[in-house]
């Protein structure tokens, strides 16, 4: 391991604490008259002139936020196991093609005839996600994975409103990621929980009983978040159709399957898609993303508006339909983060999306293999794109799931997953970026190998990491017990 | 294997190898049969060259204000963006990086998030911020269910202002059925602002929160103080909705004048409109009430040496703790666009905000003035009205049709409101930045001058 | 100071070391004919089919040059005091035109009525530099400053043998820097040393000795390597010029007076003009530069070419010109540095330039100022915009200037230059970046001033650094003895 | 104060009064009278928004292949820049860093300077490789004063053939009256390659080395093995000058054939074509020559601590340490374009290298053979010669009226040769890269058949 200086880098507000002038990017100047704000605001309405913080020069700003990034773990440093989250790498020709101003600088209000191309980005998009996922309608508005939910759910709950259907529950496993019972929440539900069985996947017993003329979905992850396929999926899916039931489908897995199965033929009545996992769009340190819905026949009339159709003059949107849901957010998208998407499908083709899945799985398989010594599986159905370990072993040491993530930080990696899903006490959840050579998922292993004999033999060295990063090991509950979310000036 | 995928062919055998298998249909054994497929029916892949070129074509059947002199905004500014904030943003540190949940290796994230809830709580006169929401129309939503959960009485009615944008009205509307919430719209005045004696008549008892934009959709500026006292006379919270972020260096926002809330979207600190989207929804509120305030917050603290350090914090309120029970079901947000913002406006400088702002003031001001003076048909809808960038004219033909005819005079001459509220004046309505110079003037006017 | 772990980054060729099949890049596929290269090249000519080294995937390689970046300072990092070097900010904006296609796919064998842009873009860069000059010709072809000093050299012998005289010695003074006798001897000259006098500016006794009949050209670095401003330059030219010579400024230094001087004004028959230096392209961890040349009437004709020229028809490339001393290197010059030399100077405006021209010296000074009682000043002279400090003090107790500079990297500093000038012995050379606020300048010399004091107090930290850099002090003369300059493949 | 200084006025007043003076003025006081100045005759600062339109629209004024077909070779080509190189060349930490003089913070620069000399030396089949000259144009100049300095003696001639690209040529002319080198020119023969007999006749014992181009100026390969059997059999060095650096994926260069030095542009290798720069010369010899070398050197070493590290040796060739004896009076080097080729070869991969040479052999043949075929009247010139990716052809009108012609068809036919050299057939120079669908290929064809 190498390591290296970085300066402590003082918050923005911490430079030129003086307020000395400074001026930080030559603005536009107008050559005609200056309007005096007192002549034409109301008084009461008006700012004071005194700046709400601090002017420097544009190359320190530059040098701050550069020194800021040295002290972050991103993609392109290597591999970034974090299991639900799928890392994948980012091509740099999405950000090049969404990078051009034809694209970026289009507003959303323009008539149709003006953003043609915008409109046919969307179409194909649509048009694309239609093929991978079988299924016959798209929604491309909603901005995440979550969002994506709650336009889903919503749906749902205006289809079975159309039907005359009052059901208040929705239906989730214990291994869920916390969004499917937020979400159920937030569009007026009850979130019942059922269990999974002793091989990770929903009990099916339990959804048999829970399963009545209450519920009105029941929300499934496939794979699941242990990395477990659902294989009973199109039973459930027919159990829960034939109580009146609908079935959505958390993708955020999809990465696992991308051309070898499709959620069409699932029996999934509406299922996200996070662009910003399944199909390579950036992370950006907590976003944005995108996530579009796909829906089956029974949801169509439903979709949310304004979204892209296609005539004969050209590509439209429609900004009203009669049993739409209407608008979650603003205008029709994240249109950046679909047309990377976009330039990603097409560079990829069908087959190259397909190699990708294949090989996700493979280095799960691969990862599980080479730890299964040394970390606890507590369950051993057959992995997808990811495993879950957990600490038990270790904690036979007084090691725990944190101390490994903090003690992998000194090696260089970052962490996988920690405590998620709920039902793997302890876990360790780890989904690789497909896109390292396999001498990356080595070195990964050989890392958590060595960290495993670590928490044996000197389990210290594990407990008090990391050793090696820009701040030792931070105060989480200081920082919850005394908030101090913004800076203040001393004087 | 393609060369996005890790792995090539002898590879992909070794690893089958060392599993004891011969095949990647084996490792997938658990796909029951009936939902398999074999192959996607997608073209093959694109290489760079064929992609470049196929979506610079695709860009040339868009018209945009890249090239062509626009007033449009209603929501969405075209402001400057230098290119040290993209050279900031194409750091892969940041944007290739998670959510920062491991606060040891994200630091740099983290800093420049307490920042951004810095700059935020500076512009809208509050105590907290959070990180960022998904865009302006989902923060209103957020506001009204946090009002409701703050008031945690039974309190429903959300009264709205007629001239908040009318897409966030819409959007609280595909919300206020499933969550609850009942709608209620006060109108505006025939000066364009919200009419406060309808207002007075619309809070009562029942009312979680009233909420209004200022500058509003029309471009007027409200009476922030009277909404406030309203609001608070009811026990209802106040929230104050923004969409032209650029307007708080030189108009009071909310948080000076007790305001509860002031959301809304700042995609006007250095993101791209991008056809809507990814822009950049901000939530600001009380301390008192930070605990139901949705989304993630970022904190200070130290680390086992005792040094400042940084990390997400509160984190009970979320989804991932709290599943069923969180203050939003948000998840992924707009971290990018939240640190855009903070390069924006560090590099804008505080007292170069001002300055900007009042750039755009002088602008549009100078624009409303020569289409008055120099067009005869055209005029303000609301004379006497206060105005930041942004105001409605009327003139001889209506707002689309002269949309059309400027579109020809190579101008993108402004939003025609019509389609959104058959009460509002036919017209046009203009969006002036600093990035408007003064032969967008002169080419705006001719424009319209031709269209009358 | 903060530290971070960072992998070690093997080389590429140890990458995918049993040359697996993978790729890097899709290529862009052909749809005809695939020719079989034995039938159509000679056999012997061919290169047989193994690779010449390994394939990885993209990812692979973003993260390869990801790590490598980590391992380096920068500019964006902060201060960068290299005194001559004149480590400025690299402004975005300059990047973001280079960027344009319509720039940087132009081909230089274009026909001139298909890059008139190009051209306008040359012949305005000629202009603004004539104007900051006060010289009356330019040419834009020198690839970097040395290669500018050729071209001025080149024409002071073209010119002197227009005259019919066949001078043999180029005078330099002991502080010039290497380039400068380096070129007179590569240009057929002799390169003789003319010392420097005891406030640091050339001995104008030794100098009239010198300077005879077979002296071709003088070359004078102002101000000098030393931050001392030839304050006799005008005496000197006239003596040089009364003579039959030339004078021959290095301009390396030009960014110590933009605005505030010119060099037409002090006699200069030619300068070459860094423009990675005094007008902020970047250095690209040792290139490319540019060197544009001014020269005075009397060197006029002999320009090289090819040179824009400006007609009614608009701009031309001049390819031949009757006493030109011809083409220094293919083309017309590195185009893509110019247009972002001309971003800048449009960027700066003409009170711009002239303001990071005093604000190098001011920063100089304050350096001067807050470090004189710890490092010794050899010359006490004026400082411009860098000064020259020596490790006399510190050489007492055993530190020298090598130690001083690894120990600023701990501290998170990139050092001054080392060991340049040679009057100077040990010599520390600072001349700092403009574009940082005070508040990096104070942090410097509060590094400086600590580096002192441990150097008096606990020597051996600072003999035995850096510690915290990606490598520890490397033996450089191994490199030498043993020499190793390719990678080899074990097998 | 403009914003890219880091002090303001008020920091300038703080910093003055620091140093006990009133102005500026009085900084700057050793400036003679005689050659001051107040400021600057210029236009002033024009901001981002400004400069984007200024440049956009300047750049209107260009025709490129980036939009418009283009068969431009001539010693620069239009091969593939994928996004990944760009995202590399655009962190700062290579591109805003100074040469790594300081290696223990530098080891990014270095280690890639490193695998680049590596890269090179497999390429050329040579020992060693600098990190990088100017261009191909003074590598060849400085691979003629290598050999004279290798050779100790006072051999002076420089036997050049005619079929080195014109332009490399007049550079030579134009160092060699300076550095004492003559230089003697040899022919080529009606089949665009070097005449070996008239090289035979020239090369005698004063001879230091022959320079020979393959492919050549013409596109065609020449016999590099007969070549350093000429030279060397007067005890002359033979240098192999290489325009298209991609051809080295499948012809042999020179160091399959015993030459002493291989060199020259390669541009080919991630390079823009810029109007000519900046490009990226390079050079390399044999381990016995290297102190001769001109240009920085990257060598592995150790750290202190017996790690593996890199830093730039055998400075004392350099003018830094060696002043008036240098080898070379270079400084500044095309670091960042070094950089580009290691990105742009790594990324493209050893397989991938050949694959893509192999490509651009079959597009140039495939359009040789259906220019000759479907357009009577033009046809190769050199029709039995061997050529890689590029070739000449004549037709029915000259070379340069045909380009012309073609202009207007919207098609950039190639690089007439007549400017040069009247002894050459009057025709068109046709470069083939993989950038060049076949849709350019009909385009090519369509465009010289109207002007026939
Ligand atoms: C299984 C699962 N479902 C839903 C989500 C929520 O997606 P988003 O973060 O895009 O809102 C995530 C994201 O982490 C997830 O892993
Ligand atoms: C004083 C001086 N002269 C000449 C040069 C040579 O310039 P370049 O490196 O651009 O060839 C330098 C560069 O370091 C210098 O500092």
């Amino acid at each position: 391991m190498k390591h290296r200086t970085l300066r402590d880098e003082s918050l923005f507000f911490e430079r030129n604490p003086n307020r000395r002038q400074r001026q930080g990017i030559l603005l536009p100047t107008f050559d005609g008259p200056s309007v005096d704000p007192d002549s034409v605001l109301p008084a009461e309405a008006l700012m004071d002139d005194q700046p709400l913080w601090p002017d420097i020069g544009e190359m320190d700003v530059v040098t701050h936020f550069h020194r800021l990034s040295q002290l972050n773990y991103a993609v392109d440093e290597g591999l970034y196991p974090l299991g639900s989250c799928t890392m994948k790498y980012n091509p740099r020709i999405n950000e090049a093609v969404a990078g051009l101003s034809a694209f970026n600088a289009a507003h959303p209000l323009q008539p149709d005839h003006q953003v043609q191309g915008v409109l046919q980005v969307m179409w194909e998009l649509e048009e694309t996600l239609k093929t991978i996922t079988g299924m016959p309608g798209i929604t491309l508005q909603p901005a995440a994975g979550a969002h994506g939910e709650l336009a889903g759910i919503l749906m749902i709950r205006k289809a079975l409103e159309a039907r005359g259907e009052n059901r208040e529950i929705v239906l989730v496993p214990d291994s869920a990621h916390g969004t499917n019972p937020a979400t159920a929440a937030f569009a007026g539900f009850r979130a019942v929980e059922i269990p999974s069985g002793p091989d990770g996947t929903v009990d099916l017993e339990a959804l048999d009983t829970a399963m009545d003329e209450n519920v009105a979905a029941v929300m499934l992850t496939v794979p699941n978040t242990l990395g477990v396929f659902e294989h009973r999926i199109v039973e459930i899916a027919e159990m829960v159709h034939s109580r009146g039931g609908f079935v959505y489908m958390d993708g955020a897995n999809l990465n696992a399957f991308v051309g070898r199965a499709l959620p069409g033929l699932m029996g999934a009545d509406a299922m996200h898609i996070n662009l910003h996992k399944t199909f390579s769009t950036p992370h950006g340190g907590g976003g944005p993303g995108a996530g579009p819905v796909a829906v089956s026949e029974a949801l169509l009339p439903f979709l949310p508006v304004p979204r892209v159709v296609k005539s004969d003059d050209g590509f439209a949107m429609l900004w009203s339909d009669e049993n739409s849901i209407g608008s979650l957010r603003g205008f029709s998208g994240s249109f950046l983060i679909l047309l990377r998407a976009l330039v990603y499908m097409r560079g990829m083709g069908g087959d190259g999306l397909r190699e990708m899945s294949e090989t996700g799985v493979l280095y799960a398989n691969i990862i599980r293999k080479r730890l299964e010594g040394a970390y606890h599986l507590q369950y051993d159905t057959p992995t997808m794109h990811e495993v879950v370990f957990d600490d038990s072993e270790q904690v036979k040491h007084g090691v725990h799931n944190t101390d490994i993530a903090k003690r992998l930080l000194d090696y260089g990696f970052h962490p996988p997953t920690m405590s998620f899903p709920l039902v793997v006490h302890g876990a360790l959840m780890i989904e690789p970026t497909e896109s390292v050579g396999p001498e990356e998922i080595r070195a990964f292993c050989e890392a958590m190998l060595a960290i495993a004999k670590e928490a044996e033999q000197t389990p210290e060295v594990v407990t008090s990491a990391p050793h090696e990063t820009p701040v030792r090991r931070v105060d989480e509950v200081l920082a919850a017990r005394q908030l101090k979310v913004r800076f203040e000036d001393e004087g | 294997m393609h060369p996005w995928v890790g792995a090539g062919p002898q590879d992909r055998r070794n690893l089958l190898d060392e599993l004891g298998l011969e095949t990647i249909d084996q490792l997938l054994a658990r796909l029951p049969e009936a939902v398999r497929i074999d192959r996607l029916d997608l073209p093959p892949a694109q290489d760079e060259t064929a992609l470049r070129r196929a979506f610079f074509d695709i860009g040339l059947n868009n018209t945009t204000a890249a090239r062509t002199p626009s007033f449009l905004g209603a929501g969405v500014y075209n402001h400057i963006r230098p290119a040290a904030v993209d050279a900031v943003l194409s750091r892969a540190e940041f944007f290739t990086s998670y959510t920062p949940y491991q606060p040891e290796i994200s630091q740099g994230t983290l800093q420049a998030l307490f920042e951004f809830q810095t700059l935020m709580t500076r512009l809208t006169g509050m105590e907290v911020s959070n990180a960022s929401l998904y865009d302006g129309a989902t923060a209103l939503v957020e506001a009204a269910l946090f009002a409701f959960r703050v008031l945690r009485t039974k309190r429903s009615r959300v009264v709205l202002a007629e001239t908040v944008h009318p897409i966030y009205r819409s959007v609280l509307d595909a919300y206020a059925e499933p969550t609850g919430l009942e709608i209620v719209t006060v109108p505006a005045g025939p000066d364009g602002r919200l009419d406060l004696k309808a207002l007075e008549a619309a809070v009562n008892g029942d009312t979680c929160c009233v909420a209004v934009q200022s500058p509003n959709f029309l471009g007027v500026v409200e009476n922030l103080g009277a909404v406030s006292h309203a609001a608070h006379g009811v026990g209802a919270l106040a929230v104050h909705v923004v969409t032209e972020a650029l307007s708080m260096a030189l108009l009071k926002a909310g948080g000076h004048f007790d305001f509860d809330v002031v959301c809304g979207e700042a995609q006007s600190f250095g993101v791209a409109p991008g056809y809507g989207g990814p822009h950049l929804g901000f939530f600001t509120c009380r301390e008192k009430t930070i605990r139901q305030m949705p989304g993630r917050l970022c904190g200070e603290t130290v680390d086992s040496e005792g040094d400042r350090a940084f990390c997400l914090t509160l984190s009970t309120r979320e989804q991932h703790i709290r599943r069923a029970k969180a203050t939003s079901n948000i998840c992924t947000n707009q971290g990018l666009m939240a640190l855009a913002a903070t390069v924006w406006l560090e590099a804008v400088g505080g007292a170069g905000l001002r300055r900007l702002a009042q750039d755009n003031l002088s602008r549009a001001h100078e624009l409303a003035r020569r289409l008055v003076d120099e067009n005869s048909g055209w005029r303000l809808a609301f004379p006497d009205s206060p105005f930041f960038n942004e105001f409605l004219i009327r003139g001889p033909v209506g707002g689309s049709e002269a949309a059309r005819k400027a579109e020809q005079a190579g101008v993108l001459a402004g939003v025609p409101v019509i389609r959104w509220n058959e009460r509002w004046p036919d017209g046009l309505l203009i969006a002036v930045t600093e990035n408007n110079p003064v032969t967008d003037f002169d080419a705006l006017i001719g424009a319209l001058g031709s269209a009358s």
